[in-house]
């Protein structure tokens, strides 16, 4: 067991993929001389060249749509949209090409194309630069869409997803990159993993908590505190966010009875409502308690630290949600 | 003005520029027999253009096209019966019916795909261009786009960068003046839109598109700086079309005696008349050719819709 | 009571507002010269002149962007986009700033913008032509979002979008624009209907079917054929996306016990999902079967009327998912 | 070259550039002690641009501006108290705290909003003018935005419409030469951004922005310009930013002794050499910009956060 910082489990990744094949390149601002916005790409460029790591003027529809011309031609690259937020410049391009090419063509061509972009509210950068606004983008058929949780899931699942021959949207969060954490010492180069699987973080009986990204630690903390207070609760890792791994959940609340769902985008259409309505049918008769959601509110994420901090969900609220649950 | 060209070009100039005409006359009326479902945006009248431009091509060229690309297929040598098929919504069509008429791709001839969002392929077309410089090949992609496409986004984002990394890409306007009702005139103000390439430090072309062989020429002109590592151009095409944006469309907003102005100088008529092939040579021409297109008719009206589980297949390889 | 082209509804809402205050403008491709791709704005050119209806490049993000400006500077623009899913290429300026202007100045200034558009497949019109997308939109808080059904809602929405204080996106519906309504004797120049109400339009007592737009009035049909056979259902009509109007169909989902969502979006991360899950915990002791959802399924919309006949619900697939929660 | 200027108007722009800069390092000192949270994109370079641009419109006009906008603003006139508040998230700021840095509005002197997309503003500014327009007032609009966000989609689908339809409305590129670390001249091909102006039909300007008589001057006749119907013009500014893109940027990617070679242009220091002003007129300005200077970071530091029922209001009207 060694440690690693997010960050440079990212850059691992994107190290052994681009070592291992030279079709594989990324593009995005700031990547290449600047090291990428959260050093993820840190000597990258020095290694590979110009052309593949390439620093891209803010043309995030551009280089973005770019990606697919590369990729129907024989490389697979990678877009790093530097904030989820940005990712609305570029969203045509994304889901109404990317996504679509294999379709429209009659399954001529698949896209092998990654986006890695960025989530995490928290860090006083207001209403443009706060949001995980991925339940927008997952509406969309034709992406998979991953979220790590921590260096292990980030490395293992960018790896996967550059090697996937369909297009992957790969989510890191901002509050993760400068924590350090333990990496298994057989996640080597064939770290690979799959990218549609949630995984049981924490076994329990009473309660189901889903969660992603940097919640999903949150939760497990807070598990435990209820431990102590003689509750179980079973924490699940979501990873996925298209596909859900539906069977996962639905086999721990035929056990548990009850799901509380987290989530740090607004709750209005979000990730939960959709977590609810494909698992309902199944455990209709097994639930002991409606499905609740803890998510953000329905507002734009408000810049003052006195206000934000009432946005996000925190060990605190969760453990409300857990209680009211339970 | 443009220079002599071979009796061979000429043969295949007004090959591919009769051959576009009659497909798309084949398309339209399958649209008023309602047979075809959906749009149908002709590419009558621009002709020479897509002719033109895919002379200055070689085979292993990448082409970026639109929701008028029909011309652009069928000059690069498409088979006609798969895209007939495809816009007759077929299981034999080069999509199996999925993409339809706005939405044609083959690799295997570099045809990168028809695009139904104005402007939406341009960074597809361009990423080739990066593609083919990344890789170290020789390939130049040539980006058909209309006036009204010039005016997104993705035409400045992509422009910029193809320019600033010498991509060989070649961006040509198919500028017919309108974008559905749209005068371009009565949207920008200046009107000859390869001016632009000044902004970006880049060669631009504007040049007469109902002339054939001026388009080859410009346009052999810029996919040769292209391969060579000059960078990318603009070749602005002045062109119409004759008929209306789609099927449904009574080009109210035309003003009088325009379009018969443009028909007055018809690619096909002014080239005829250049006198590069004998009258025989032209009744050759057009009866192989219809032949082709009755065959590629008959494959496609024959052929049968696709089969209810190819819904959902084709989002994922797995 | 008259008949009347919905199209013609439009217009007339249109020509009303515009009419009454010389703030209100329109942009958009074709709405001047063209008289609107769908007729809607028919001869208001030559009324009002070509400020007023202004055809506009084929700049999406640009010309919904100046809606803000001219919000900002006492103007009641509309902005029209000519199929939901070019809204994809002005995302940013929809989401990112026209919906967040009023919450980022802290209430300075709202933004009395109205955002036109088209949903409808079934037109073979492919994969970028056909999507009902406003799951994704609705996921950002900051906008009030509305979908007619008829002729009259179309009407009475638009003119209360229109004199509404915030963004309003007004859905319509392309297989609607031809089709003949009654237009209520009452539904004058004061017809403004609630931007946050749904209504029963049909009422029952073993089923609550909640559709929206084109769905409504199939919903209906499929209703009266089962009156038929002895089975009661109550239709509700959604009308307004955002907000839900959650407290009309509890209500309705108290009596009936159960409850089916239709819309003609992809599932997954769709409309109903988010109802689903505002609903749950409202009727979760009265449910007598889990809340199901009708939707269109998770691939890109195909072109061949052959596969595109089984995208979208029909009367005899809503027939088939009514059955199966009877 | 800029024509000599009188006292008022030389007293006007050292006022400003100091304000601006003392502005930003108290910004920056909040920063560095961790009460500032968030990003701080700091003005200090560039206070020739936002001095002289604002010295060249009326009270009536409009303000489009960006992330780094509080240079604007102070060149504006606006409350820098307020402005200080809203930086640190307090309630007596100009959105009560809930925009921040990057969300500053202040429609009272026609600032439209500064705005954290790098070219989302550029439509808000655009709208404005067509506003003004159609209203039929004499208001002029000066939109601000960086060399990067010059690369956006947005600028090109703005800029042409306002040509289109002659809007009064200058657009100001503020080219420090990066957009964060990257370096405008790997990302453009033509580095005077100006030149694109001539794709639009419209007059553009490339001047030096650490001369602000050459800002006033300039930015004066494209506003005399688009006031008289004229239409657009682009004034792109050659300026730097002297600290990092944002507080926590080291500026490794800076070529070694630039920094020195455009600080030795400094703005301030070149204006002063001028000698419009004697050495006691600029203590005097400096004397009392820091007691307004002083009252704004006291006011800011003793006004209280939002309260926790501010969260869920100004979402919607009602
Ligand atoms: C983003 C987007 N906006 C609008 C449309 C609707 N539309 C389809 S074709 C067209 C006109 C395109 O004009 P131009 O680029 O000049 O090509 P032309 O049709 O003249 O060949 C428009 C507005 C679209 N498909 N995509
Ligand atoms: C759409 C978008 N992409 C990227 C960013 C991140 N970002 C913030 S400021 C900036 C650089 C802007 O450069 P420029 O326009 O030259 O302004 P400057 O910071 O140099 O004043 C970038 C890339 C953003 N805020 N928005
Ligand atoms: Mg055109
Ligand atoms: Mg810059």
């Amino acid at each position: 067991m060694r440690k690693i910082f997010y960050r440079d489990a990212i850059r691992e990744a994107l190290d052994e993929e681009m070592g291992r094949d030279p079709m594989v390149m990324m593009i995005g601002e700031d990547v290449g001389v600047g090291d990428g916005t959260w050093k993820c790409s840190k000597g990258l460029r020095e290694k590979y060249g110009d052309l593949r790591m390439k620093d891209s003027p803010i043309s995030e529809a551009g280089f973005t749509g770019m990606c697919i011309g590369m990729a129907l031609t024989g490389m697979r690259p990678i877009a790093e949209i530097m904030f989820e937020d940005f990712m609305l410049v570029a969203m045509d391009q994304i889901v109404n090409q990317m996504n679509k090419v294999s379709y429209m063509s009659g399954g001529q061509k698949h896209i092998p194309m990654v986006i890695r972009t960025t989530i995490g509210a928290g860090r006083a950068a207001a209403a443009q630069h706060s949001q995980n606004l991925t339940a927008a983008v997952a509406h969309f058929p034709g992406a998979k869409i991953v979220m790590p949780s921590d260096a292990y899931t980030a490395k293992g699942l960018l790896k996967s997803a550059i090697r996937d021959d369909d297009p992957v949207i790969v989510i890191e969060h901002r509050k993760h990159f400068s924590v350090e954490f333990d990496m298994p010492d057989d996640a080597d180069e064939n770290l690979l993993l799959p990218l549609n699987k949630a995984a049981v973080v924490r076994e329990g009986k009473d309660l189901t908590v889903v969660a992603s990204s940097f919640q999903v630690q949150q939760a497990v903390n807070v598990a435990k505190h209820l431990e102590k207070q003689g509750v179980s609760v079973e924490v699940i890792d979501l990873r996925s966010i298209v596909p859900i791994d539906k069977e996962t959940i639905i086999k721990s609340v035929k056990k548990t009875g009850k799901l509380l769902i987290i989530d740090e985008g607004c709750e209005q259409f979000g990730v939960p409502a959709e977590i609810t309505a494909q698992v309902l049918p199944h455990v209709f008769y097994d639930l002991d308690a409606p499905i609740m959601r803890h998510c953000a509110p329905n507002c734009p994420v408000p810049f003052s630290p006195a206000l934000e901090k009432l946005f996000v969900p925190t060990e605190k609220t969760m453990l409300k949600a857990m209680k009211q649950l339970l | 003005m443009a220079k002599k060209i071979s009796k061979e070009l000429a043969k295949e100039f007004y090959t591919n520029m009769y051959k576009i005409r009659r497909f798309e006359e084949e398309v339209f009326e399958f649209y008023k027999l309602g047979q075809m479902a959906g749009l149908a945006h002709l590419y009558i009248g621009e002709e020479a253009v897509a002719t033109g431009a895919m002379a200055a091509i070689g085979p292993q060229d990448y082409i970026g096209t639109t929701h008028r690309g029909h011309g652009h297929m069928v000059a690069r040598g498409a088979d006609m019966g798969k895209m007939m098929a495809e816009i007759l919504g077929k299981a034999t069509g080069y999509s199996k019916g999925k993409g339809g008429s706005m939405h044609i791709m083959d690799m295997d001839i570099g045809i990168l795909g028809a695009n139904g969002i104005v402007g939406g392929g341009i960074p597809t077309a361009t990423g080739a261009a990066y593609s083919a410089k990344y890789r170290g090949t020789d390939q130049v992609t040539l980006c058909f786009f209309g006036d009204g496409a010039s005016n997104e986004g993705t035409f400045h984002e992509c422009i910029n960068m193809a320019a600033a990394w010498d991509l060989p890409i070649v961006y040509v306007i198919e500028n017919n003046l309108y974008g559905i009702t749209v005068d371009m005139r009565r949207v920008t103000k200046e009107h000859d839109l390869a001016k632009r390439a000044i902004g970006y430090g880049i060669p631009g072309y504007t040049i007469d598109g109902m002339n054939v062989e001026e388009v080859y020429e410009t346009i052999s002109k810029a996919v040769k700086d292209a391969r060579e590592g000059k960078g990318p151009s603009i070749v602005e095409c002045k062109t119409y079309r004759y008929h209306g944006h789609n099927g449904s469309d009574n080009c109210a907003y035309r003003p009088a005696g325009e379009l018969e102005e443009w028909k007055a100088r018809d690619c096909m008529d002014s080239f005829k008349a250049k006198g590069y092939l004998t009258e025989d040579e032209i009744k050759e021409i057009e009866k192989s050719v219809d032949k082709d297109i009755e065959k590629a008719v008959e494959f496609a009206s024959e052929s049968p819709y696709p089969d209810a589980s190819e819904l959902m297949t084709d989002i994922f390889v797995d």
